[in-house]
């Protein structure tokens, strides 16, 4: 097979030249990152959340290291669908690589209305339902933590919305199979996770903890553990085309992913440490392909 | 356009227990950097470290001929003591240049600096020299051994010192020294917040404009995270694009 | 007051001279930390999980190193609890320290039975019911993991058990204030926070999972920020003593954990790295009291 | 009576690109160390750094009269590359000495090593030989460049080498070797698993008792973790205290 070919990933309508996708909320929209990398060498963008009006977000402080992570209480600032559509989408619509939107809210009607919006662009070939967000007080992440709230948002949005439905799972549940099977049974095409893990962190000296909000959303290697054991998880239990993310900071965690099942990947907080790495990441699947003689990418998905 | 690349130390210097300059060489000829912009360093060379994120710091001094920069460095947690380890030879990964520097105006000016924050005055005083602008510097430190780059400040301006101790200059704090009361066309500050909004409420008062440095904590440092957001007129702006040198009455808590 | 009174802190009936202790599977019976510190400078020591009967545990291997932490799946080996009651007992009898002992179990008459048997050993002050082991495959987390199976263990243990009853909670869950209240309710003492995450790990090359069970626990630093946000939830919901446990390494990591809520701490994963650094936590409690010139630790408790 | 201290490193013999000999330096009286213990040793001097857990490392030569202690690592991932950084004047944290070691017996024995898995047999040579036991040594390594000790191991012992490409000595594995023909009174083996398997099972045929060293992964190599644990006759065993050394017959899949 074409040495290229090996890397083309397919999820649902949406094809891939490689596996390789950057997380939400982490690359900004894309052209912010052409200093240091072509955007044409990743499989897609995921640009930021985008809710139904502007949102200023959290208060700042909204960032805390970890060990092997950081956490950020963000909580969904953007200037609104509309702003999106009319000013960030024109200068998005001829990048050479897909751009998925990631659409939050905090009412049904509110992903419906986003999902709605996103459906008129044609250049936009898939959106991301992030029902999983940490950060903002209603919405959010209630809708990915209740299976039958997931379904009602799910189903509703596939009704709006005719392209590459994508679902983003949180992993601060019981039960992830539970939620990720309301997403499927409610009609979306792919899912994504995991989303941020709930946490906070602590000045022992200042005695305050570091986010405006106290608790916010942790990402990073330290979570790794985590992902992999969702997306494994889930991937036994679904028949959906699965995105990992999690902790992703060079090829062989991305190989990890795609070992417990994943089709494809997303890197998040790395970019911001090694602002070229997903392109990296593209350039290192391709040589573990050649090395381990595969045919292609997908024959190592799922056999962990 | 910003850059991802490798520097190598060409010297580090150490000024206190707690301050250093690390004197980097760029491998090629340095793009354009403007004064009050910031670098974001790779505190080690591998990944998955325990200093996980970038740290930023400012241009203390850069330098076209050489194609070297300076960084004036404070040890405040353990990238900052990690980074004071660095040794001639050693590599250091920067993204830079990154933020949208100081704004140039005027005839006459003040430029106030407190601690380690007046890093970036020196590389200011340089263009400000360059454009023939007339400069006051007024920096405070805890003492005098807390004292840096002075000669190299006294050839680019007039130099006004206060140290906390009054080992060095007039005892006290920057707010109460008595050049703050003469005329300027800006002011330039650099330093502690609480300096920031003394000086900042000094310039309003006597309607000056006064362009100060935010040290707002940042995740990516070139606009992508929105982590490092401050209040202004505007709504949240992020400190790392729109910053970190703000002038002072866009900011809404100064 | 008295330097050394500082530190004192009360869980139900049972005094501890400081808030350290070792966590449950991070320090064996304790004696085999004998050569690296003074237990009697220890608040408590939480002896290894025990169960009705002689249990073998999970295949090797069990133990794979991840970021700033690590995944294990021992699954509860012992001997068996009349095994801890006639040999490791009267090693641990005279121990000038508190030896609590964790109790595990398939079901709930196996963790009354255990806990029967610990109520008889005059110097075991308290026992912590650990409901949250994701390593084994019937109960174990399951009865960590549900409101109402937490109240029904916890309930039957109390009738069962007249010292000190901790609870330990898991953090897989998508309510742990939830789960913390059903144990409050069922008649905790005290509720000891966290056990392991479950994740998983990868090697890339040869394509496997680490562990032999696939799936394992996550401690050290990397859960840490997982920790706090659990016990501050948790702290600010019950009433109970709390116990904060989750990737302490040092001092700063404990303080942060009396900050949001916990009246004391264990200490896990750290043990193995460095083996007397509960001792040295303890120690460095002592001097943030000092240099924080607070009366008593329990000032900064629950402050934020 | 385990022993959690600081040594010097005296010096770092590189071997091979992959292969080291570490000297250290103990600051006091060593204690007593028997041959086929390790110590559990702290990667970096700080916390929380990425290599995570301590990593076990077997004792390949002790020194009562300087108080100095060598071992022989080979790079395998992180840690152990991390560790064949380390200079002369570093401090290396250690818990030791850990395990059981190697039970000794008879009047005449064979030693068997494969790779750097034939780091504890210098030590249990120099125990062999205080004892007057007779000893064939028998060493398979993949060339001639990955050959350590060479003359160390002749003062001590009847050396015979297989070398993979027939570089040195004779050309196969160890397992093929006519030495092993012989009759001894106890076989002693340390290296990969597939060779210790092998020996082993030769060792049974001709009713040898045979020891085996194992290296399985372990958090804690004090016994407390039960991560380590081996499959044995009577159940699963700590590595780390029952072992690292068995009677071959005692381990279920050997
Ligand atoms: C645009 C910009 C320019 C800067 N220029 C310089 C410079 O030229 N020289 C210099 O010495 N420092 C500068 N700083 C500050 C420097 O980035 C921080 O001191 C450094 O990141 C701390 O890292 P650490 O690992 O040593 O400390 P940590 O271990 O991360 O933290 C130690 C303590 O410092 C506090 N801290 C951490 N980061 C920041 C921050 N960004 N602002 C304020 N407090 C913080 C923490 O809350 C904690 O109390 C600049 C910061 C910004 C945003
Ligand atoms: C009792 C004992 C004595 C040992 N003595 C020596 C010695 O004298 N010299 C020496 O060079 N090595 C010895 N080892 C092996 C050594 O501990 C490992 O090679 C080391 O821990 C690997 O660390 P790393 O960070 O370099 O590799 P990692 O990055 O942790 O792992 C790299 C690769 O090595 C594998 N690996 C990691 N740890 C082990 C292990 N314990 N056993 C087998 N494979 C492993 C991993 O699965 C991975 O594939 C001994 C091990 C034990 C248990
Ligand atoms: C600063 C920041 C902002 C984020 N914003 C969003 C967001 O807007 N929408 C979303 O679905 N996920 C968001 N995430 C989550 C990431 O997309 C990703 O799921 C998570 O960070 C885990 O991946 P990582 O460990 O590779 O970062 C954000 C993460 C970070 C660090
Ligand atoms: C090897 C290992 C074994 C453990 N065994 C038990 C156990 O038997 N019972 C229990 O309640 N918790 C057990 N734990 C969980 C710890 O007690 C603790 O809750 C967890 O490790 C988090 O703390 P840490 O990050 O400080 O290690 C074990 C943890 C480890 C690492
Ligand atoms: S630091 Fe990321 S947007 Fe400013
Ligand atoms: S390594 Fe912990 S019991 Fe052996």
């Amino acid at each position: 097979m074409n040495n290229a070919k090996k890397l083309e990933v397919q999820i649902k309508d949406m094809s891939m030249r490689n596996p390789v996708m950057t997380a939400s909320g982490t690359f900004g929209y894309g052209y912010d990152y052409e200093d240091f990398l072509s955007l044409e060498n990743l499989g897609a963008i995921v640009v930021k959340a985008t809710t139904l009006n502007k949102r200023e977000g959290n208060p700042y402080p909204r960032m805390a290291e970890t060990p092997s992570g950081m956490l950020n209480a963000v909580g969904l600032q953007n200037n609104g669908v509309e702003y999106f559509c009319n000013k960030i989408y024109p200068k998005l619509k001829d990048k050479k690589t897909n751009v998925i939107v990631n659409v939050s809210g905090s009412t049904i009607e509110e992903y419906v209305e986003v999902a709605k919006y996103i459906n008129t662009l044609p250049n936009i070939p898939a959106i991301e339902l992030n029902i999983s967000c940490p950060n903002v007080k209603e919405g959010g992440m209630a809708f990915g933590t209740d299976p039958s709230m997931t379904q009602r948002v799910v189903s509703q949005v596939r009704k709006a919305y005719n392209k590459t439905l994508i679902v983003k799972l949180s992993p601060n549940v019981t039960n992830i199979v539970e939620i990720a099977q309301a997403a499927e049974n409610a009609g979306a095409d792919s899912l994504s996770l995991i989303n941020t893990l709930l946490g906070m962190a602590v000045d022992s000296e200042k005695k305050t903890a570091l986010l405006s909000t106290i608790t916010g959303g942790l990402s990073g290697p330290a979570i790794k553990p985590v992902a992999l054991r969702c997306v494994w998880q889930v991937a036994k239990q679904t028949k959906l085309p699965i995105i990992g993310i999690g902790g992703i900071m060079n090829t062989q965690d991305a190989i990890e992913f795609i070992l417990v099942g994943a089709t494809a990947v997303q890197v998040g907080t790395a970019n911001f440490i090694h602002p070229s790495i997903s392109e990296e990441i593209a350039k290192g699947i391709a040589e573990y392909v050649d090395r381990h003689n595969l045919n292609h990418i997908t024959d190592i998905r799922g056999i962990i | 356009m910003k850059y991802c690349k490798d520097f190598t130390v060409v010297s580090n210097e150490i000024i206190t227990p707690s301050l250093f300059i690390l004197r980097l060489q760029y491998p090629e000829a340095l793009p354009e950097i403007k004064a009050g912009q910031f670098v974001e360093i790779l505190v080690e060379g591998e990944r998955d470290k325990d200093v996980f994120l970038r740290r930023p710091i400012s241009f203390h001094d850069v330098n076209y001929e050489t194609n070297q920069i300076a960084l004036l460095v404070q040890v405040v947690g353990k990238g900052t003591a990690s980074l004071s380890k660095a040794k001639k030879g050693d590599k250091l990964n920067l993204i830079f240049p990154l933020g949208n520097g100081f704004t140039i105006m005027g005839k006459k000016v003040l430029l106030v600096g407190g601690g380690c924050g007046a890093a970036p005055l020196l590389y200011l005083l340089r263009i400000l020299k360059q454009q023939n602008i007339e400069t006051h510097t007024l920096i405070g430190c805890k003492d005098v051994n807390h004292l840096f780059s002075k000669s190299e400040y006294q050839s680019l301006s007039s130099l006004y010192i206060t140290t906390e101790d009054g080992s060095y200059g007039e005892k006290g704090f920057v707010t109460s020294h008595p050049i703050l009361q003469q005329t300027y066309d800006a002011i330039y500050c650099c330093g502690p917040t609480p300096m920031l909004k003394a000086i900042s409420k000094h310039a309003k008062e006597k309607n000056i404009p006064c362009f100060v440095s935010l040290e707002h904590s940042m995740a990516c440092g070139i606009g992508v995270c929105l982590c490092c957001v401050v209040d202004t007129q505007q709504g949240n702006k992020r400190t790392c694009v729109t910053g970190p040198i703000f002038l002072s009455t866009d900011l809404k808590d100064f």
